[in-house]
């Protein structure tokens, strides 16, 4: 019964992630969501007795796309302070 | 496009997937596929206890070989797709301390990779993970010095040869005679211990190499393009 | 639990969706398509879970004997592994697009991006 | 011989092999590349041999597990075949890109050669996972390779790109993950058997894996981001995009289709004909060529969707036709994508600049050609099969959906087409040749023949085919750098020993027609000797109208008169475009031409259902919707005719034509759509057959067609035109007369073909002649030339009196024998029209005479040269045989007369001597033209007599009121001359089947500009699209 509850509990939180993930302001706050919905999302593995997808999940789903997210809104944010410096 | 339209879109896909979930009865017992992995019989044909393990590397190889190529063109392409992208590159240098303590975590960091995957016909993780773990080191290292230019070089050699050496073992039990990608080119080996399992530890070490190397290969491309000012 | 856990898959399927078909920055698109991902992941595995499994890991707790009773379903486990990565590989290019993108036209907006049409 | 798994060893290693490469050495890397490519293609042709051969097929287990337990591979026939070809398009592609693929560096030549391999696996995998993964590696290297030539449209192409194949990866992936729930499997032969579709999640499952499929076909209408890659990407992705993906992703689909069950062909049908009807449609309005092709390309795919569900009802032929409809399109849509690489024109208009290169012109042609299903091309036979086996099984709605799709392909194709030919191309730059983008587009150009060939001989039917006049075509093709002198001695040798050998094995019917034909050809012929240098190209399209046309004759099976019925259309399309400003008529042509084609082609298959056979003989009472039946087979040989209504073409092809051309499209040609309408008749039962109404209203056209030809001809101020025009009313006299279904209206109809034939190449070829020698068609800017060209003069006396059917030449006879026809018929009204056009006929062809050559002389024209001795020959042969017939007409007559009682034996005329004798009266042909022409010498005497001293008028007795008038034509006395006339009768005259014409058209094009809307450019609105067509289609088919 635990496990329910904790589920419920799971699916309502990953469900608020992604809703700040689509509408948060900032791109910086919905990117950061957007990765720890990965991680809920590997908790949930782990509930679900899939250790390996949950590790992959983590490294992978969550990690190493969010780090190329910001790498990308780094790059696109210096172009536009490039942009202004011109202007 | 009208946000309603939108709605009415999502709600008529919703309804058409809810016979999926609707007829959807959970699982008391394993589907006949899995049964036959997890009978005793194959189980020890193969000899790992991780079965994830044993299907991703042996009994659906040919998967792996290709979500390893999927990497790997993503790689590639995205190394020829930014190759423009190079203004100037001025990084912000960062603090001594985080430097030096980059450069004593990054070889453990590594390590922690290569146990994954080496051990990952015997617990969980695996080569993905390994692989990604390695990758994160280089980040690290990246983040620590951002001007140092990474051995490109060394990264693109590391995922040709570990690359090569999985199509070579994969090809080779085509050759011997067992099937492509057999793991038992290799002795199975006693079960539970680190050399079992035939080449399934073998593959997966070159999974990982390469995984890390293709993940570095593109963190690095994208930092590449990075400036600070 | 794997039916809640179905539901919630499929829910997180649609506001990625949602995200794609409504939000005009392309990053948010992007984030979009990571939401969808993950929903679907976590479909795969729900459909993986046997009541009362434990992990397809032969350690000390299960033996090889009764493997076929206790564990739960690997095959979908092994699917989402390989689907993962791929995901991440197709996240990885979309995003360096996104980057090229907004070089172009130094905007992120899709509706700026309609030089192709008809 | 090497397990086919190697081709992924190979194409892997390879690939990652290229990381060792040096940066710099690109060109180890392409060649390397090139090489793999070429390994794979080399495993998979040996298999492929060996399958033909009859070896069995491979199965590769993976792992040391038989499936389902692991993944497999196979290797049969279908997946050697496909893959082979892969490899070959990859290795040709390969080629092609060569030096793109370098300057983009190694990392994309890796991506390259992984996008080959990934196509292969795609084809052999039968593990639907496995299969997921290999698409994502293909749509990974597609996005990559989008970008190979990097511009703003390309990356925003590869965006949408990712995005679409994105949602679609997922939902493929969603309902794969849910069959495995359902089967317990991941294996395709294994999901095959159980049959998951019974449980209502299992079918939405299923559905999911189809219809995922479908949008990678990029179906219409959610194809929006398959159109901006065929449109940004570098050509030579297009190519591969077009062949090689679409060829595998099809097959997936048939794989797929299998394992889904049959109650989802329909699904699969009703998708393809949407897509296939619809983004043709929208491309009516394309004006970028490579756009173009993309629509063209899901249109092809979208028939062989619909090929794929009519799998269980084709049976056997499934897999020869969808392959003959594969392969043109393989070939074909390559080569056009690489065709454009090489131009490197976007605009449809500017590809004029094409034809700066000749040899590039027949390049497209042959693909254009191929694309629409013309002979010797594989599509062709393809086509043929599917249509007749669809209506053989009662399918005929499809039919007609899938020809309508076909002819609005063929619209945009040859517009397309028209302006390389004619189109302004002096302001275009012109391009340059690269050796490795020409090898690839010729190595398709002649695999698409050879092909053809083979596919020709697979059937029995298609075996009997004659090639010999088709490599006559070749040959004549192959010498084309030869002066005229030589080329045109050879085709008339060749047609002669043809005729020669040909002339014993037919009945009379066929002779006269055999005879028309190609004596008629060879006559024309002659008249080529006038032209200097080396005509380019004239010749092998010349001879293509005539194999064509005696194709048509010797026709034992309707598959031979279809063939040749098109190698006829084909050869004369090229010939009427070659003329200036032929540009829109050409293309009007062509158009007409294909429709009814089409429609004989839908009614063959009428007259083939339940009969299992194709000989001939089958038109002789069609049991299969009869009426509908010979009403289409009247209709697409009336479109040769140029019946009213379908007329449109015929004035401006005939008029705009070469001199030597006009005669031989207008004298002899038009005779093949008599030939047709001849044998249709017989067809359904000569004098007693059993549908009134046809031939009733078949004869009011004929006489509506008269009249409205004679009376347009009227109006005519070029001379060719008039005679173009001319025709359509002499055709339509020939139609009537055969309507009347007697023997005297037949024979009348007869005597008309060989008379029509006589006059028309003589008027034509002199009038020819003299534009050729004063440089225009407008008849008020000649006169006086019966000073400086009698000969000419007096040919055209004699083509007019004979046209005219006055006495004593042979006109007389056709027209003595219609009014007793006529009579015996009971057809009085339309015997009235046709009086009356005959009385009209007069107005035009007095002015031949009048205005050409009588009258002043021009300034300009006072040193012009009797026309060539080369158009006199033919013509003075062609007025020796208009003397025979006038003065002994029992000659043709009689023997004329013994034919049509064959199948008209009723109400023959008795012969005495010389004397015609029929129910209401008689008529002695030597001795009415001797009487005339005595008669006509007496009044010539006495009136040169009475004239002796009259003043002649010199060119300055005209006088002005001292002003000089703006436009001096109209001063001629001939200009306009009908002024009067045209003011009483311009009700009668407007063009209103033009403006019908007209009308469709604009509608078609209107559609297609509302319809194309859809494609906003937002890459979101496409995902819209995909998710609407997922929803529609499941809640409309599977829901509703």
């Amino acid at each position: 019964m635990s496990f329910l509850i904790i589920t419920v509990l799971l699916g309502a939180v990953m469900l608020a992630m992604a809703f700040i993930a689509i509408y948060h302001k900032k791109l910086i706050v919905a990117v950061i969501a957007t990765g720890a919905l990965g991680l809920f999302a590997s908790i949930l593995y782990l509930l679900l007795a899939a250790p390996d997808v949950a590790m992959t999940e983590a490294a992978i789903g969550s990690g190493l796309t969010t780090i190329i997210f910001f790498y990308v809104l780094n790059r696109i944010r210096t172009d536009a302070k490039e942009e202004e410096n011109e202007a | 496009m009208n946000k309603l339209f939108i709605l009415i879109i999502i709600v008529a896909l919703g309804s058409m997937l809810y016979p999926l979930v609707s007829s959807f009865d959970g699982n008391s017992e394993l589907s006949s596929l899995a049964q036959f992995y997890a009978q005793p019989d194959n189980i020890s044909k193969v000899n790992s206890p991780n079965l994830v393990t044993a299907i991703v590397v042996t009994y659906r190889g040919l998967d792996t070989m290709g979500e390893v190529t999927i990497l790997f063109l993503t790689a590639a392409i995205i190394a020829f797709f930014l190759k423009k992208g190079g203004t100037t590159r001025t990084l912000r240098l960062n603090s001594e301390i985080f430097k030096t303590s980059a450069k004593l975590l990054v070889p453990i960091i590594v390590m922690l990779g290569v146990y994954i995957f080496i051990n990952g016909h015997l617990s969980p993780g695996g080569g993905f993970q390994g692989g990604a773990v390695i990758a994160s080191a280089v980040i690290l290292m990246l983040l620590a010095s951002p001007n140092t230019k990474l051995k490109h070089n060394f990264f693109e050699a590391l995922e040709s040869t570990s690359g090569l050496v999985f199509v070579g073992l994969a090809a080779l039990g085509a050759l011997l005679g067992l099937g492509y990608l057999d793991n038992a080119i290799l002795p199975l080996g006693e079960f539970g211990k680190l050399f079992s399992a035939g080449a399934i530890p073998v593959i997966y070490s070159f999974v990982g190499l390469k995984v890390g190397a293709e993940l570095s290969n593109i963190l690095n491309k994208f930092q590449s393009v990075q400036s600070d000012k | 639990m794997e039916y809640i856990t179905l539901i919630t898959g499929f829910l997180i399927i649609l506001a990625g969706l949602w995200a794609i078909m409504t939000r005009k920055n392309i990053i948010r698109i992007i984030i979009g398509f990571v939401i969808f991902d993950t929903g679907l992941h976590i479909v795969m595995v729900s459909i993986a879970y046997v009541r009362g499994g434990t992990a397809p890991i032969l350690d000390g707790s299960v033996s090889i004997a009764d493997a076929a009773q206790k564990i739960v379903d690997p095959v979908p486990q092994a699917l989402v592994l390989t689907a993962i990565v791929i995901g991440l590989g197709v996240t990885a290019l979309m995003l360096a697009y996104a980057m090229k993108l907004h070089q172009e036209k130094k905007s992120l907006n899709i509706e700026s991006f309609k030089d192709l049409k008809w | 011989m090497i397990s086919p798994i190697h081709i992924l060893t190979i194409g892997l290693g390879g690939a990652f092999a290229l990381g060792f490469v040096p940066k710099k050495a690109k060109d180890v890397a392409a060649i390397i590349m090139l090489f793999a490519i070429a390994f794979m293609g080399a495993i998979s042709g040996s298999w492929l041999l060996s399958l033909i051969n009859g070896g069995s097929a491979e199965q590769i287990f993976t792992a040391g597990f038989r499936p389902p337990y692991s993944i497999n591979l196979l290797m049969g026939l279908n997946e050697a075949f496909l893959s082979t070809a892969i490899n070959v398009i990859g290795l040709l592609g390969g080629i092609y890109l060569y030096k793109s693929l370098k300057s983009a560096g190694n990392h994309a030549i890796m991506v390259f050669l992984i996008f080959i391999m990934g196509l292969n696996i795609i084809v052999m995998t039968r593990d639907i996972f496995n299969l997921f993964v290999f698409m994502e590696i293909v749509s990974i290297a597609t996005a990559g390779l989008v970008i190979l030539t990097e511009t703003g449209k390309s990356i925003q192409a590869g965006f949408k790109y990712m995005m679409a194949t994105g949602i679609i990866a997922g939902i493929f992936l969603l309902g794969i993950i849910f069959a495995y729930y359902y089967s317990g499997t991941l294996n395709i032969d294994g999901l095959t058997s159980a049959n998951i579709g019974l449980a209502k999640g299992g079918s939405v499952a299923l559905f999911l894996i189809l219809v995922s499929i479908i949008l990678e076909l990029k179906s219409f209408p959610a194809n929006g981001w398959g159109l901006d890659v065929y449109e940004a990407a570098n050509p030579g992705i297009g190519a591969m995009l077009s062949s090689a993906t679409a060829t595998a992703m099809y097959f997936v689909m048939y794989k797929i289709l299998e394992m889904a069950g049959p109650q989802w062909n329909y699904y699969i049908s009703l998708v393809g004909v949407v897509s296939f009807v619809g983004s043709n449609l929208v491309a009516l309005k394309q004006k970028n060529s490579q756009r173009m092709l993309g629509y063209s390309s899901i249109g092809q795919v979208g028939l062989l969707m619909i090929i794929l569900g009519f799998k269980d009802i084709l049976g056997d032929n499934t897999s020869y036709i969808a392959f003959g409809i594969l392969i043109s399109h393989y070939f074909a849509k390559a080569g056009l994508f690489w065709l454009a690489g090489i131009v490197k024109q976007k605009g449809i208009k500017e590809w004029a600049v094409i034809r700066k290169k000749p040899l590039f012109l027949f390049l497209m042609g042959t693909f254009i050609f191929a694309l629409i299903g013309f002979p010797p091309f594989p599509s062709f036979f393809a086509k043929w099969t599917l249509v007749m086996d669809l209506i053989n099984t009662g399918n005929l709605p499809w039919v007609v959906a899938i020809l309508f799709g076909s002819m609005m392909e063929a619209v945009y194709l040859f517009r397309w087409f028209g302006y390389a030919i004619k189109g302004e191309n002096e302001n275009i730059e012109d391009f340059k040749i690269e050796l490795h983008k020409i090898i690839p587009v010729g190595i398709v150009v002649v695999s698409l023949y050879v092909v053809g060939y083979f596919t020709a001989q697979h059937t029995e039917v298609g075996a009997a085919i004659n090639w010999i006049p088709l490599l006559f075509v070749a040959a004549i093709f192959v010498l084309d750098f030869l002066p005229v002198f030589v080329k045109n001695t050879i085709a008339i040798i060749g047609m002669a020993l043809y005729f020669y050998n040909i002339y014993p094995d037919l009945d009379n019917l066929r002779l006269i027609f055999e005879a028309i034909f190609l004596v008629g050809g060879i006559l024309t012929l002659i008249a080529g000797y006038a032209y200097k240098g080396k005509r380019t190209g004239f010749y092998p399209v010349a001879l293509l109208m005539y194999a064509g046309l005696t194709a048509i004759i010797e026709a034992q099976t309707t598959l031979q008169f279809f063939f040749g019925w098109e190698l006829m259309t084909a050869g004369s399309y090229f010939l009427i475009i070659r003329g200036k400003r032929s540009m829109p008529h050409g293309l009007s042509y062509m158009l007409f031409s294909i429709g009814g084609a089409y429609a004989l082609l839908t009614a063959l298959g009428m007259a083939y259902a339940g009969q299992g056979t194709f000989s001939m003989d089958i038109i002789n009472g069609i049991t299969y919707l009869p009426y509908w039946a010979y009403g289409l087979l009247i209709v697409g040989f009336l479109t040769k005719t140029a019946a009213l209504g379908l007329h449109i073409w015929l004035p401006g092809a005939h008029g705009e034509a070469e001199s030597d051309v006009s005669p031989m499209v207008s004298a002899i040609l038009l005779k093949a759509g008599v030939f047709g309408v001849v044998l249709t008749l017989i067809g359904m039962g000569g004098p007693n057959n059993e549908y009134t109404w046809l031939p009733y209203a078949l004869g009011w056209l004929g006489a509506i067609t008269a009249l409205s030809g004679n009376l347009m001809a009227v109006f005519q101020e070029d001379a060719k035109r008039l005679l173009a025009y001319s025709s359509i009313g002499q055709l339509g006299y020939i139609v009537l007369g055969l309507a009347m279904m007697s023997h005297l209206g037949w024979l009348g109809g007869f005597s008309y073909v060989i008379n029509h034939f006589l006059y028309k190449a003589v008027l034509f070829l002199t009038i020819g002649a003299v534009v050729l020698r004063v440089g225009t068609h407008n008849m008020y800017e000649m006169g006086g030339l019966i000073k400086r060209m009698p000969l000419a003069f007096l040919a055209v006396m004699i083509g007019i009196i004979a046209l005219s059917g006055v006495p004593p030449l042979s006109g007389f006879a056709g027209k003595w024998l219609f009014y007793n026809a006529i009579l015996e018929k009971g057809w009085y009204f339309q015997g009235a029209i046709m009086f009356f056009s005959g009385g009209i006929a007069f107005l035009y062809l007095w002015r031949l005479i009048h205005t050409v050559f009588l009258g002043q002389l021009k300034d300009n024209h006072r040193n012009v040269k009797e026309i060539s001795i080369w158009f006199l020959i033919p013509i003075y042969t062609l007025i020796t045989g208009i003397m025979v017939y006038s003065f002994k007409p029992q000659w043709v007559l009689q023997p004329l007369g013994d034919m049509i009682a064959q199948y008209f034996p009723d109400g023959q005329l008795s012969w005495v001597g010389d004397t015609a004798i029929s129910k209401y009266g008689h008529w002695a042909g030597t001795w009415v033209a001797v009487t005339v022409i005595g008669a006509f010498l007496i009044v010539l005497a006495l009136l040169m007599l009475s004239t002796r001293k009259a003043h002649k008028l010199k060119q300055f007795d005209i006088t002005y009121s001292g002003e000089r008038p703006e436009r001096p034509e109209t001063t001629h006395v001939a200009y306009n001359v009908f002024e009067g006339l045209y003011k009483a009768m311009w009700p009668a005259t407007i063009p209103l089947v033009e403006a019908w014409w007209n009308r469709v058209t604009d509608f078609l094009h209107d559609t297609a500009d509302i319809a194309r809307r859809i494609y906003s450019g937002n890459g979101q609105i496409y995902i819209v699209h995909i998710v609407l067509f997922i929803i529609v289609t499941y809640f409309v088919i599977i829901g509703g």
